[in-house]
């Protein structure tokens, strides 16, 4: 049972990663470029269990310990 | 023992060792090694593991003293500081990985050089780093220097450990392969130093630290060989990935248990991991070790005997200790939440003997493979271009007519501006016992609980190496001990990283042995032998070898951390004064290759016996609490250096210099004469300073005084060819290293 | 006044915290992460440096450990929290504080001395300063570019809450003075009953003439009074 | 035109952040955690241009700027 974790910043917070990744882009001639948002994925293997256990158990992980909800938001996708 | 992999001389030519030297491993096991035996000897004889082409070279070097405790051989030096203590320090390079992969390959390098001190039993207290890069305007430049700094920032922050000094310099012989240079020094207690043994036959041989994984493992000529060809790339990334926060526990894991005393001998695994651990340790002790390889944790499943010896995973240490120990020694790892397995045994018949379930994989006689190592005496040769570099005709250079504009040039210019832009992104205050932060001649520790300091300098100016190895050589050595003598510290011991191209090429062979050479002479003249360093050579990118350099770093102890001197003005109505004597000298400077495009002549003349002089007078300067600022002048001369002392954010203070001279301007403001000191005194002290000079046989001419008009005035004969604003200096200054780095 | 300072596998500035308390003339032990007894402690810090590697968030693993679960109980019963850097994200992270941590706006990490103006008093932790005195101390992170909504920043704001601010060399609060980036250049905070403070800044490392700095030197003797050691 | 980038190590390069992931999962009562690899990834939305464009330009990023080829693999899906 493997998922993914994908955890990126709340749209009302500044990227600034992001918008450095951006500005090196667009200045090594890549114009078309309209706008990088950064963020991290988590794959998780799970040891044998149902699929809709693991989706429970990930997205309880993901709420607290893999994002920060101050900040963040996240989706998991199985 | 198992057949597979059946080797012939065509495999041992294809792991990298020569036909003579395959038969000598033939003839010291008495029979064809198999294919595990054979890669541990290809790792064990490689340049990098044997120094076989430095070997015969390094033995030039002084390495005694009285202060010295451990000298070269162990993994790193050890020396007296006084009240009980040892400094353990060593510098390593991380070249080629920090090339491929900038901030793992500085990273993991900061890593390895950490391990060599802790594995001795002292906790680490600095970090430093000397750096080379290609060009500022190369476009690999940027990249290549924002991965590094990260990346050494990275390791070392994570540790704790403060990074409190170290050089950059540009320059485009590092287009194509960058320098990466890391050093770290520790201290403990004389009687706590533990020593890479693997001794008393019976004793258990404990792998502690990280999963072994198929990082690493050699070189190119490895990869081309036929049995690894179906699982080349994607299996075994030749840059490992550090993890800083592995390393800080398996810090305080080692600490412990020596300081328990639960083990005997400990080894970090660095490069060449299990093979070289185990083979010197057994070699050293003149025993033997068996292990288990099934033991050993991995992180992928299905390694082979081969694959674990070879592996160069990180933050790994193989331990011996007495059976009763063991547990113990499992207890406090488990409490860091690290791996520590019983692998093997020490045993007395001189052999490593590998099992892999219970079956006997390997066998080698241990001392051979690391004493028998093969030494070349390689061929070398004056290039035939030397000669050529040393013509500079002066008369065909003209003498600026703006003088004010040249300083600026200078001073902003890529090898003279500020290095905030790398240290600041270094914690160098954490340990609380950092006194001089980066930014000065030399970096100074206290040790809490005692009287004394470490002053710590890292030096070499490539440029003069290229134009005079021999002379280059001196000149790194006594650029770096009058750096800490600067403080007031007297210079104990140095770690060196000679980084130099193909040794098989009897010109980079000659410019190695002149180097050594000269570092020699001046070594033993300073009376500050060599502890421990390190050789990196195949510094090349197709034709093309990097200037030679040998990165000197010099460690130096002041008895009363309270009279340190430090390099900044610090008060108005102060008379500055030059010690030493300008000369007539040009050769090799940065004003040459920076305002007239010329990199020749010969570089600044040596003087060891006044050299010795000066370093003694600014001891006893401090010792006797005369001056209240001193700063060695190198690049960039005087002007350059007077500079320096009121480059402060916010500038306070300013200068006024009025020199007579009879050289030409340009000499007299920015000619790198070596030996010279610009120090501050109080109006009061200005006599004690002239006689205590004099007693040591070393010029004094007053040049100047410290004044509030945040100005750099400099009069030369009369008239005044610099003026310059130094809060605007100071922006130009401190802003030109993000250029350089496109931010 | 005895000083509990916890011990994470990754924490590198305990022992300096526990010298500078102990050169104030306070006491301090160390307590580990494993650990749930406080041992009597009357004020627990918890310093700087990597608390778990905090490769994941700064602080963000702590929050789980053993310690935490009797730390955060202490707080809600009252008791002295003090969390410096590493501490201060672990802090945010287990909600004894509010707000979040982000990489600093130079994306670098940043190790320097800066200043910080110190904006309340009447915290055990700061009443030996003046309102507004300007500290010049050194800042050792990466993820200091400290965030709260916008209700949040007002309520810290109304209650004072904000202990220090990032400002220039004169005190002047203003962007050149905040590097990392954080929002109201704030640099610290407390929680609502004053008792529970974290800051970005290390006031251990400024805590000696000899290193050149000792601005931090008050926050202890602040909390030695406190306890009625020192007059 | 949207398009992800992930970026993760190799799967036999040391990945140190899902390590420590995985530990902290395992020690919080998540016993059937199996592995975690951590990943960045990028969300990056180009101007008007075609689909294959896109990818093309993208991949080319990735190679370039998002990942390093020595310890990194990644992926672009639009
Ligand atoms: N890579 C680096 N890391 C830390 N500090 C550095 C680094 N490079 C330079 N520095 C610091 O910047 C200052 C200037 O360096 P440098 O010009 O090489 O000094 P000097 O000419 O006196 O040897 C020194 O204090 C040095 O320690
Ligand atoms: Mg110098």
């Amino acid at each position: 049972m493997k998922a993914r974790v994908y955890v990126s910043f709340k749209d009302s917070v500044l990227d600034p990663q992001g918008k450095a990744v951006k500005n090196a882009l667009l200045s090594i001639g890549y114009e078309k470029v309209k706008d990088v948002r950064q963020g991290k994925f988590f794959q998780i293997e799970m040891d044998d269990m149902s699929e809709a256990e693991a989706k429970r158990q990930i997205t309880e992980m993901a709420e607290k310990i893999l994002s920060n909800p101050v900040i963040e938001k996240f989706e998991v996708i199985l | 023992m198992s057949e597979e992999n059946k080797v012939t001389l065509q495999t041992a030519l294809e792991q990298g060792l020569t036909e003579e030297e395959f038969n000598k491993a033939c003839s010291i096991l008495g029979r064809t090694p198999n294919f595990t035996e054979l890669g541990v000897f290809a790792l064990m004889w490689s340049e990098h593991c044997s120094y076989k082409s430095s070997k015969y070279h390094l033995k030039k070097f002084p390495t005694e003293g009285k202060a010295v405790v451990q000298g070269p051989g162990e993994n790193a030096g050890v020396i007296d500081i006084g009240d009980g203590l040892v400094a353990v320090f060593k510098v390593e390079s991380h070249n080629h990985p920090s090339y491929v992969e900038p901030y793992q390959g500085a990273a993991t390098g900061v890593g390895g050089i950490l391990r060599d001190v802790f594995t001795m039993g002292a906790r680490p207290a600095a970090n430093l780093n000397s750096l080379r890069f290609g060009e500022p305007g190369h476009k690999k430049t940027p990249h290549l220097v924002k991965g590094v700094v990260a990346g050494i920032g990275g390791y070392g922050n994570c540790m704790g450990i403060p990074t409190v000094g170290g050089e950059v310099y540009f320059d485009k012989s590092y287009n194509g392969n960058i320098l990466v240079n890391a050093f770290t020094l520790g201290v403990c207690g004389i009687d706590e130093i533990f020593k890479a043994v693997a001794s008393g036959v019976g004793n258990k041989v404990i792998y502690a630290g990280s999963r072994t994984g198929r990082d690493g493992i050699h070189g190119a000529g490895l990869l081309a060989s036929k049995a690894f060809q179906e699982d080349a790339e994607e299996k075994r990334p030749t840059v490992q990935v550090g993890d800083p926060f592995q390393e800080k526990k398996l810090l305080e894991a080692c600490l412990e248990v020596m300081r328990k005393k639960l083990i005997v001998g400990i080894q970090d695994m660095g490069a060449a991991g299990l093979s070289s651990s185990s083979l010197e340790m057994a070699g050293r002790a003149g025993t033997g070790i068996i292990m288990h390889l099934d033991r050993v944790p991995t992180r992928e499943a299905g390694m082979t005997p081969y694959e674990l010896m070879l592996s160069e995973s990180q933050e790994r240490m193989l331990i011996v200790a007495e059976p009763h120990m063991v547990d113990k020694v499992r207890e406090v790892f488990e409490k860091w939440d690290l791996n520590a397995v019983e692998v093997g045994e020490v045993t007395d018949d001189g052999l490593l003997k590998l099992y892999m379930h219970d079956e006997l994989v390997a066998e080698m006689p241990a001392a051979p493979l690391s004493e028998e190592a093969p030494v070349y005496k390689r061929p070398y040769s004056r290039p035939s271009w030397q000669s050529s570099l040393a013509n500079l005709d002066l008369d065909k250079i003209p003498v600026p007519r703006n003088f004010n504009e040249t300083f600026k040039k200078m001073i902003s210019s890529a090898n003279l501006c500020s290095r905030e832009w790398v240290f600041n992104q270094y914690d160098s205050t954490v340990g609380t016992d950092t006194v001089f932060e980066p930014g000065y001649d030399a970096a100074l520790m206290r040790v809490k609980g005692h009287p004394m300091g470490i002053a710590i300098s890292s030096d070499c100016n490539s440029r003069y190496c290229y134009l005079d190895p021999r002379t280059g050589g001196k000149l790194a050595i006594i650029e770096s001990a009058r750096n800490v003598a600067c403080t007031g510290a007297r210079p104990i011991a140095f770690t060196n990283c000679l980084n130099f191209g193909n040794p098989e090429k009897p010109e980079i062979m000659w410019q190695f042995v002149e180097a050594v050479e000269g570092i020699s002479d001046a070594a033993a003249a300073l009376d500050t032998p060599v502890v421990s360093g390190n050789v990196s050579f195949y510094n090349e990118t197709g034709d093309s070898g990097i200037k030679p350099t040998p990165t000197i770093v010099m460690v130096g102890v002041i008895e009363d951390i309270n009279k340190a001197v430090g390099m900044k003005f610090v008060a108005q109505g102060d008379i500055i004064a030059l010690l030493g004597t300008t000369r007539p000298e040009l050769g090799g400077s940065e004003y040459l290759e920076l305002i007239h495009g010329i990199t020749a002549g010969l570089p600044p003349a040596v003087d060891l016996d006044r050299e010795r002089n000066l370093h003694n007078l600014l001891i006893n300067l401090s010792k006797e609490q005369i001056i209240n600022s001193a700063h060695d002048i190198s690049d960039g001369g005087l002007a350059i250096a007077i500079a320096e002392c009121l480059l402060t954010d916010p500038v306070r203070l300013g200068a006024d210099v009025k020199l007579e001279s009879e050289l030409r301007p340009d000499i007299a403001l920015f000619g790198e004469s070596q030996g010279r000191v610009i120090v501050s005194v109080s109006p009061d002290e200005l006599n004690n300073l002239r006689k205590m000079a004099v007693r040591y046989g070393v010029e004094c001419e007053v040049i100047g005084e410290v004044d509030i008009s945040k100005t750099l005035n400099i009069t030369l004969n009369s008239e005044k060819i610099i003026s310059a604003d130094m809060t605007d200096i100071y922006k130009s200054w401190s802003k030109k290293f993000a250029e350089i780095v496109g931010e | 006044m005895k000083c509990g300072v916890v011990v994470f596998p990754g924490s590198n500035c305990d022992r300096d915290t526990v010298y500078a308390v102990e050169s104030a003339g306070g006491e301090a032990f160390y307590l580990w992460h494993k650990e749930t007894n406080l041992r009597g402690a009357d004020c627990i810090i918890l310093p700087g440096g990597f608390a778990y590697g905090d490769y994941l968030r700064t602080g963000a693993i702590a929050r789980f450990s053993p310690i935490m679960k009797s730390v955060i109980d202490f707080a809600d019963k009252g008791g002295l929290v003090f969390g410096i850097c590493n501490g201060f994200q672990v802090l945010l992270e287990s909600g004894l504080l509010p707000g979040a941590m982000m990489i600093n706006k130079t994306l670098k990490f940043l190790g320097q001395d800066i200043f910080i103006r110190v904006e309340e008093t009447d915290t055990p932790y700061t009443h030996d300063y003046y309102q507004g005195s300007v500290l010049r101390i050194p800042v050792a992170h990466f993820e200091g570019n400290y965030y709260a909504d916008g209700d949040t920043l007002n309520l810290l704001e109304k209650e004072e809450r904000v202990i220090f601010r990032y400002c220039e060399r004169d005190g002047k609060i203003s962007e050149k003075g905040n590097l990392n980036g954080s929002l109201n250049n704030i640099a610290g905070i407390c929680s609502e009953n004053r008792r529970v403070l974290g800051m970005m800044p290390h006031p251990e490392r400024a805590s000696a003439p000899i290193l050149g700095k000792s601005d931090g030197f008050a926050m202890w003797k602040s909390l030695l009074k406190y306890f009625g050691e020192v007059a």
